[in-house]
């Protein structure tokens, strides 16, 4: 029998049930300590730490600011998502990179090739991007249950795949078009009908919002409603947390694997869309890269959760924006990569000690018990 | 339905099954594999006169691309042994190749650069440690931060020192002092003629024997030679054993009175010393710089190729030879050579698809495979050459053609990834 | 045991006021035991009484909170097992701790290899010392066999080879027969009074009373923590012993009147099944249940009865017919053959029957996804499936503190009540038990007994597979014997004994 | 859209600090691509021509800022806004990246002064775009390549496979095959977009040029940034001949290396930005695109080493007949 190990997957999978004040504590207690470590390095070079950290939160309230962290925490949140259900099934989908980016490739040729009213325009670049996505992550599906390959190894591979016939589909030839006097190039931009108007959410900047910033929270909601609530996500689950005892339960173990693994395609198809309908209306050579990474990190530093996954979003997209004010004051903006990874590491050290924690502070009650001689309970009681 | 039922049925076979293949890998074996290839290679050169298929070149390039692939390798097999998943080897490569072309330029050594990016390496292993083994963190959490951090780091650190350099900057470093590659003496000549003639396999031979006797680097025979020392220790020592031990069965390990906790940093420091000297490798020897970015992604092939090669030396080694050898290809000719390796892609099909129909009667399997052998085989005599884009992800497409070739026996450390805390045995 | 040597005056091992705490649980609470050296000493109890604990803390897995243990008269402090190795003392736990992937020859030498210039395991030494002791006291081990292949009882016996190896001269055994056959447990007492009879001492942990009445020379009664009495297996009943451990009168599987129908509820015909290397794991098996009829299977583990199970589940391709009722369900999937009304209690109830990290009133919807009070068409029925959890814990007796605890929070006992419970609710026509009461203790066994002659005479079918003879005889109203994938015999359960389904089972004998 | 008012004093001793005294001149904000300031590449030419305005010019102050990795166009966006609310003006964005970027802050700021290198699609009153003719002068080296080679076959190794990129590569064997119809010439690509890791890959390059070498040809240009390394250093172990790119790498490369480098293809960013500087010191920034051609200099060959002395007559011809517009040079391979 292999041994219970309990309540570590749960942390990981984020269904800690910390109570009351501990569960603000361990993130509080984390982001104090990445702020300690980078505080270090900035001593180090001589920058002082305090005003370094005043500058960026001066400048990260700043109305335009705001808009940036939310746009940026729009794309930071689909590409998490993505990676989350995958990880929720222990899939580890390292190929959302290559997936959003081919899907964000030919849904831009397509959106960029049609004129149709308004809605619909914007909801055929979607489908076909969540279609592109999904297809791609099948491969590495098919080849996983078909052929038993690491979908870990496969999906490194693919991303590197989805690289090369991304160039050669963004060619004259193909899907690009010529833009004279540039040195890019790229889909031919989508029409007016296609494209996601801003919002005015933040007042005092002319900035907007993406409007695509409800795809992601509808995403979100999806994602918890689909996991939590229906049967499809029980069976997810399941085979995530154990696949033997999904498969004696009746789960068809390789159905979930393509069906996890075309979800989290799908959603990683979305992931260029706030910024492909909402500001570039065309894909090319300078789109934003390496989301997918970004993803897994914020998935994690989220623990999967779709509320902790928001929270993560924000602070990455947060500590990115600020990074642009560090260097117009001669401050390394590297610092804020280095608290990015300080961060996800003591975030779940902090989670760790906490609970660890509370089990001594169990144990103490349980002493304290027996000492006033109430008497105890026979059965693991613990709460 | 049928279908559905059979699929879960096999599934299961797979999962509960996994028979320890019974077939046992000797010296005979691999050397008769290892020949076949070799004739298969010199065949495919001789039909579509694709010389750097075999060529010393090639050989010489497949060394060193694969060697800091095969060090990212050998990093991870050591982590994982121990039953530590190590996704932030990139994260320490890169703090190999800041620390090798720093400890070059500042002690004015290579080998000072060398140990620098070990000791560079090792830095984030011991990180990935504490969080994973004291801290009881999840390893892939660690990992990915780790990796951030890898690169954080160096860009800081390469601010501060190689900015301030001549001929550095914020995201490089000075030209460092290199090592001199070394030849075996004397076997370089007649070997170049004898591969000059085209001859059927004997050409071949030579062409390969040159490229692995000349113009090779010091660092790059200590990095080859860590493989079989990796299989020494870990399978013939009693270190070994007690840190396979920890990576299998942790509380078995420690009902045993082996320190679980002690084995698994050892593990995990040597994983990001083999890591860095991967990335020493890339700054000091493969180039003689450091370039931000200049792993390219290396570490997350390096665990590509230990998964591949099974988390054992060997078939690490294989994976990253293989992925050296079809990069090096790529890279070198590539319409020319990848071309030419259809054809060869074909004949091993078309081979497989026999195997299947006669020794193991997957009637419909060898269907698939033959038609897999003839489309190639069509793509290859259609063709000239392969679109440029494309010959880049050789080494990725052949990997994924191997493995799902390879009838799949793969097989983790029991307890990889598996967070453990003293005392909880049951 | 007949041949005790005389005890000299200094006790093997002595524990005194022994207490440990986990979060919520105190395992032992001022426990005090006395060993005399050459004894065989048993130690009874309870589920959950803690002994695994006591036995953990002497050899140094876990420490005591309070508390002394002398060992030959000294009073040690142990940090960790090494150290209580040094001073001879070995332990075969209660669950295995094997690596499957090492071979047998890499298990036993873990931590103490012998080697050749310091660093280098010397294989050829080793080889030959476990193969000595192997022939020394008949443990048939083969060193370089790799333990995944390896059978339970082999297992057990590499467990044995590992302390031996280490020259203990005191062997704590952690309910080394839990998964034995009666043949097997009598080769392991041979083997420990071997072992005695060189002066080792064995404290031996077993819920299986008879055998410790048959082998110990002193039994310590543990419960809910402490000691409750010390006694002379001579001076009492297995029903004495029992009632010690639980205060209640010992259960008893037997089934009176049978209630079998001739309605045929399952039929299987020239069921087969391939392991992936084409060996026949289960070759040509066929038999009819009928509603209101157990039909046991008795066999040495590992004789296919495994893979039997998971064919009939469908987890696992086999050729041959089943049909259910009129229905051939063959070709079916695990989820419909579920919903058809075949209820499963999984063997390995850790790895088949739950989600360790899961609230217990998931865990009821597992295996009954499709079906209310659980589902309401694709959506999860929280409240229903809330609602039927506490019924389930409420008509079981599982004892827990709420359905929203974590299944591993459940002790192994509960939880298999909880598996039950699920399994029932879904008015199966057909159940497959397997080992339903494995590591349970006398209670939940008895209670699980009553659910499945409850259920028996409603009506149901019932496969039961089980390594306890007595279980086996007791609630069978047919029995059938499997050896290397084949039912070799048929037996009348109303008029075998252990000893001959015993032998029978391992090819032996002949049955009736 | 705010102006120089808002703005937020920038701290004083600016990172590397104003050299001139004279403290009476603009000052000016730099944008820099992914790399910046020392990448001996192009974001070091335009850092090179910052420096030289600010000892002559007198600037007030400078500012330099870097692109991040995969950033998204609103970073860049940010920033050029960031320097336009700081005051500085004129701004200098380095790199076709910038084009979306420039020309909406532009337009937020209509009183600064823009200049964009490498792109001519963001058009403004207030912008001005710094373009090359990167495809003439790599006719140029193309032809001494191809006078230079023994074995009738030359090489181009490509950083990334990019439409600019590509027009060093279509110049390059335009100019090769203007001297010899038959030449053979090699080209290839170390990574594909968005992989920009061709351009920090010395390990790639070098096996790369090994190939080239190994399959005949003796001289190679490359246009691969970092990479470059890899390449000169496979060229020396073979004795044959390289071709540098973007600044005279005989000059800039590591010591050992330059004298294998016969030539370089040079692209005076620093000229441009240093040129641009000045008019909008002037006052006189002149918007649209400033094509710096080989007719204008902006694009040339380097003779340090004194390796192409002898064919330079042949050269200053095709270069002549470039700038009359009697040889029509590709910019596009295809
Ligand atoms: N590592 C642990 N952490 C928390 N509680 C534990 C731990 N180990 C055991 N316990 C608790 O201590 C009590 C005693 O457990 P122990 O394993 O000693 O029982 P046991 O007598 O061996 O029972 P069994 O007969 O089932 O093996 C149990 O209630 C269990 O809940
Ligand atoms: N690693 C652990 N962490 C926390 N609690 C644990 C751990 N291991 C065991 N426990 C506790 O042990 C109990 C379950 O363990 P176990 O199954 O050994 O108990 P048991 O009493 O021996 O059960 P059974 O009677 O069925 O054998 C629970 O009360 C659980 O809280
Ligand atoms: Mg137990
Ligand atoms: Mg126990």
């Amino acid at each position: 029998m292999k041994p219970a190990e309990s309540s570590f997957a749960d942390r990981l999978l984020g269904r800690v049930r910390l109570s009351g004040l501990l569960s603000l504590a361990a993130p509080v207690v984390a982001i104090l300590f990445a702020a300690l470590i980078t505080s270090i390095v900035l001593l180090a070079t001589g920058a002082p730490p305090l005003d370094t950290l005043a500058i960026m939160g001066e400048y990260g309230v700043q109305p335009r600011s705001i808009v940036l962290t939310l746009n940026d925490a729009t794309t930071f949140y689909l590409a998490a998502i993505a990676v989350a259900i995958g990880f929720r099934m222990n899939l580890f989908n390292i190929g959302v990179d290559g997936q959003y980016r081919l899907a964000a490739l030919i849904a831009a040729a397509v959106g960029g090739a049609v004129v149709l009213p308004g809605p619909l325009h914007i909801v055929l670049v979607i489908l076909v991007a969540m279609l592109v996505g999904a297809g791609w992550a099948s491969i590495a599906a098919l080849l996983k249950v078909k052929r038993g390959v690491s979908e870990v190894i496969s999906t490194i591979m693919l991303n590197a795949v989805a690289t090369a016939l991304g160039s050669w589909l963004l060619n004259r030839e193909r899907l690009a078009v010529e833009v004279s006097g540039s040195n890019n190039i790229g889909t031919e931009p989508i029409a007016e009908s296609g494209r996601v108007p801003g919002l005015a959410l933040i007042p005092g900047t002319e900035s907007k919002v993406f409007g695509l910033i409800f795809l992601a929270i509808a995403v979100g909601i999806g994602y918890h409603v689909l996991l939590n609530r229906t049967r499809f996500g029980f069976d997810l689950r399941a085979t995530g947390r154990s696949e033997t005892a999904a498969v004696a339960s009746g789960v068809s173990v390789k159905k979930m694997i393509v069906m996890a693994m075309l979800l989290s395609g799908a959603a990683a198809g979305l992931i260029g869309m706030p910024q492909l309908l909402g500001a570039s209306y065309s894909y090319s050579l300078d789109f934003p890269t390496g989301l997918g990474f970004t993803g897994i990190a914020i998935a994690l530093l989220g623990r999967n959760h779709p509320v902790g996954i928001a929270f993560g979003a924000l602070l990455w997209a947060f500590l990115g924006t600020s990074a642009g004010i560090l260097q117009l004051h001669d401050i390394a903006p590297e610092i804020v990569q280095i608290m990015q990874g300080t961060i996800v590491l003591s975030v779940i050290i902090a989670y760790e000690l906490v609970h660890r924690y509370q089990i001594a502070a169990e144990q103490r009650r349980v002493s304290k018990e027996l000492a006033s001689g109430t008497p105890p309970q026979a059965e693991g009681a613990s709460a | 339905m049928t279908e559905e039922r059979d699929t879960t049925a096999e599934m299961r076979v797979e999962q509960v099954e996994r028979v320890p293949s019974k077939f046992r890998f000797t010296w005979k074996v691999l050397l008769l594999a290892l020949g076949a290839l070799v004739l298969l290679l010199s065949f495919t050169r001789f039909v579509t006169g694709a010389v750097d298929l075999t060529s010393a070149g090639a050989i010489n390039a497949t060394v060193a691309l694969a060697v800091p692939i095969g060090l990212a390798g050998l990093g991870g097999l050591w982590s994982e042994r121990a039953g530590v998943v190590n996704i932030g080897l990139e994260g320490m490569m890169i703090l190999g190749t800041w620390g090798g072309a720093w400890g070059a330029i500042q002690f004015g050594s290579p080998w000072a650069g060398v140990l620098v990016g070990l000791l560079g390496g090792a830095f984030g292993g011991l990180l990935h440690a504490v969080a994973t083994v004291s801290f009881g963190v999840d390893h892939i959490i660690s990992g990915v931060a780790i990796n951030i951090l890898g690169l954080g780091i160096t860009q800081f650190l390469s601010k501060v020192t190689f900015a301030e350099m001549k001929g550095g900057g914020d995201t490089q470093s000075p030209p460092v002092p290199k090592l001199d590659p070394v030849s075996i003496p004397g076997i370089g000549e007649p070997l170049k003629s004898l591969e000059e003639q085209r001859w059927f396999l004997l050409s071949d031979l030579a062409g390969i024997l040159r490229g692995l006797t000349t113009n090779v680097s010091l660092v790059t025979v200590l990095a080859i030679l860590l493989v079989p020392l990796t299989f020494y220790v870990l399978w013939r020592t009693a270190f070994g054993l007690r840190l396979r031990s920890c990576g299998e069965r942790p509380v078995a390990a420690e009902s045993l009175g082996v320190n679980v906790y002690t084995y698994k940093y050892v593990a995990v420091v040597v994983s990001g010393a083999l890591a860095g000297l991967g990335g020493a490798f890339l700054s000091l020897v493969a180039s003689s710089a450091y370039r931000e970015g200049q792993t390219a992604g290396r570490g997350f092939i390096g665990l590509a190729a230990m998964i591949f090669g099974n988390w054992r030396p060997g078939g690490l080694a294989a994976g990253a030879g293989l992925f050296g050898y079809t990069d090096a290809l790529q890279l070198r000719r590539g319409g020319e050579s990848v071309h030419a390796l259809l054809l060869l892609v074909a004949v091993l099909l078309a081979g497989v698809a026999v195997y299947q129909l006669v020794k193991q009667s997957r009637t419909q399997a060898a269907v698939f495979t033959g038609a897999g052998a003839v489309i190639v085989f069509a793509l290859f005599a259609l063709t000239d050459s392969i679109p440029a884009q494309f010959t880049s992800v050789t080494p990725h497409i052949t990997t994924l053609l191997v493995l799902s070739l390879a009838a799949q026996r793969l097989r983790p450390p029991a307890a990889d990834g598996v967070p453990y805390r003293k005392g909880q045995a049951k | 045991m007949e041949e005790a040597v005389i005890s000299t005056s200094t006790p093997a091992v002595e524990l005194e006021g022994i207490t440990k705490r986990f979060p919520g649980v105190v395992a032992n609470r001022d426990i005090s035991l006395s060993v005399q050296q050459g004894h065989v000493h048993a130690i009874v109890g309870e589920n959950g009484a803690g002994k695994s604990t006591l036995m953990k803390i002497l050899y140094g897995m876990q420490r005591p909170d309070e508390g002394e243990i002398r060992v030959n008269g000294t009073a040690v402090g142990f940090r960790s097992p090494a150290d209580a190795i040094g001073v001879g003392i070995g332990m075969v736990h209660q669950h295995f701790m094997l690596a499957d992937n090492l071979t047998v020859l890499e298990n036993v030498i873990l931590g103490s290899e012998p080697r050749r210039a310091g660093v280098a395991i010397d294989f050829g030494t080793a080889r030959r010392r476990i193969r000595q002791i192997s022939d020394t006291y008949g443990l048939g081990i083969d060193p370089d066999a790799v333990v995944e292949d390896l059978g339970v009882g082999a297992r057990q016996r590499v467990e044995i080879l590992k302390v031996l190896y280490r020259g203990a001269r005191i062997l704590i055994l952690d309910e080394p027969t839990a998964v034995l056959v009666p043949q097997e447990v009598e080769e392991l007492f041979g083997n420990l009074r071997e072992l005695v009879r060189e002066g080792l001492t064995i404290i031996f942990i077993s819920h299986k009373l008879d055998e410790v009445l048959s082998v110990a020379d002193a039994i310590t009664v543990i419960r809910r923590g402490t000691t409750v009495a010390s006694v002379d297996p001579g001076d009492v009943t297995a029903r004495q012993l029992a009632e010690l451990m639980v205060g209640s009168e010992l259960p008893s599987p037997e089934t009176r009147e049978s209630t079998v129908t001739d309605v045929v509820a399952l039929s299987v015909r020239d069921l087969s099944v391939h392991s992936a290397d084409e060996r026949c794991i289960v070759d040509g098996v066929s038999f009819d249940i009928r509603k209101g009829e157990v039909l046991g299977i008795a066999g040495v583990e590992g004789n296919g009865q495994a893979e039997l199970v998971e064919a009939i589940m469908g987890m696992r391709a086999a050729e041959g017919e089943i049909r259910l009722g009129e229905e051939d369900i063959s070709a079916w999937t695990t989820l419909r053959r579920r919903e058809a009304g075949i209820g499963y209690i999984p063997e390995d109830r850790h790895r088949h029957g739950l989600l360790l990290e899961a609230p217990l009133w998931e865990n009821r919807i597992l295996g009954h996804q499709t079906r209310r009070p659980n589902v309401k068409g694709p959506w999860i029925d929280r409240a229903g499936a809330r609602e039927d959890t506490r019924r389930i814990v409420d008509q079981y007796d599982v004892r827990t503190p709420g359905i929203d605890v974590d299944a591993a929070a459940l002790s192994g006992g509960n939880q298999q009540k909880l598996i039950v419970g699920r399994e029932m609710s879904g008015d199966p026509v057909f159940l497959i038990a397997s080992h339903p009461t494995r590591g349970v203790d006398v209670g939940a066994q008895a209670a699980i007994w009553d659910h499945l002659r409850a259920a028996r005479a409603a009506g149901l079918a019932v496969l039961l597979i089980s390594a306890d003879l007595d279980e086996l005889i007791g609630l069978s109203d047919t029995l059938k014997v499997i050896l290397r994938g084949r039912i070799v015999a048929d037996v009348d359960p109303r008029d075998v004994t252990p000893e001959r389904l015993g032998s029978a089972m391992t090819g032996a004998g002949e049955a009736a | 859209g705010g102006s120089d008012d808002s703005a937020t004093t920038a701290s004083p001793g600016a990172g590397t600090g104003s050299a001139a005294p004279a403290a009476t001149g603009p000052k000016v904000g730099l944008a820099y691509d992914i790399g910046g300031r020392g990448d001996q590449s192009f974001n070091d030419a335009a850092a090179a021509g910052l420096d030289k305005a600010k000892a002559e010019l007198g600037l007030a102050d400078t500012k330099e800022l870097e692109a991040g990795n995969g950033e998204t166009e609103a970073a860049k966006e940010e920033r050029l806004r960031l320097l336009a609310q700081g005051g500085f003006n004129p701004i200098i964005a380095v790199g076709f990246a910038y084009s979306g970027p420039v020309k909406k802050v532009a337009t937020e700021f209509p009183d600064v002064k823009f200049a964009i290198v490498d792109d001519e699609a963001a058009q403004g009153p207030n912008i001005s775009n710094l373009v090359f003719a990167e495809h003439e002068g790599s006719f140029l080296v193309g032809a001494a390549a191809a006078l230079k080679s023994e074995k009738n076959h030359v090489a181009f190794v490509g950083g990334v496979r990019t439409p600019l990129i590509d027009k060093f590569q279509a110049g390059f064997t335009a100019g090769a095959k203007a001297v010899k119809p038959d030449i053979k010439v090699d080209a290839d690509y170390l990574s594909e977009p968005p992989d920009f890791s061709g351009f920090n890959d010395p390990a790639k390059g070098k096996t790369m040029a090994e190939g080239m070498l190994d399959g005949g040809a003796d001289v190679i240009y490359h246009a691969a940034g970092g990479s470059g390394g890899g390449v000169f250093e496979a060229v020396k172990a073979a004795n044959a001949k390289a071709i540098g790119v973007d600044s005279d790498q005989a000059k800039t490369a590591a010591p050992e290396l330059q004298s294998v480098i016969m030539t370089s293809m040079i692209k005076k960013v620093d000229v441009a930005v240093f040129e641009f500087l000045k008019a909008a010191a002037a006052g006189s920034a002149k918007a649209g695109p400033t094509v710096y051609d080989l007719k204008a200099g902006g694009v040339d060959y380097s003779t340090t080493g004194g390796q192409v002395d002898d064919i330079k007559a042949k050269l200053d011809e095709y270069k002549q007949k470039i700038s009359a517009g009697e040889i029509t040079v590709p910019a596009k391979t295809s």
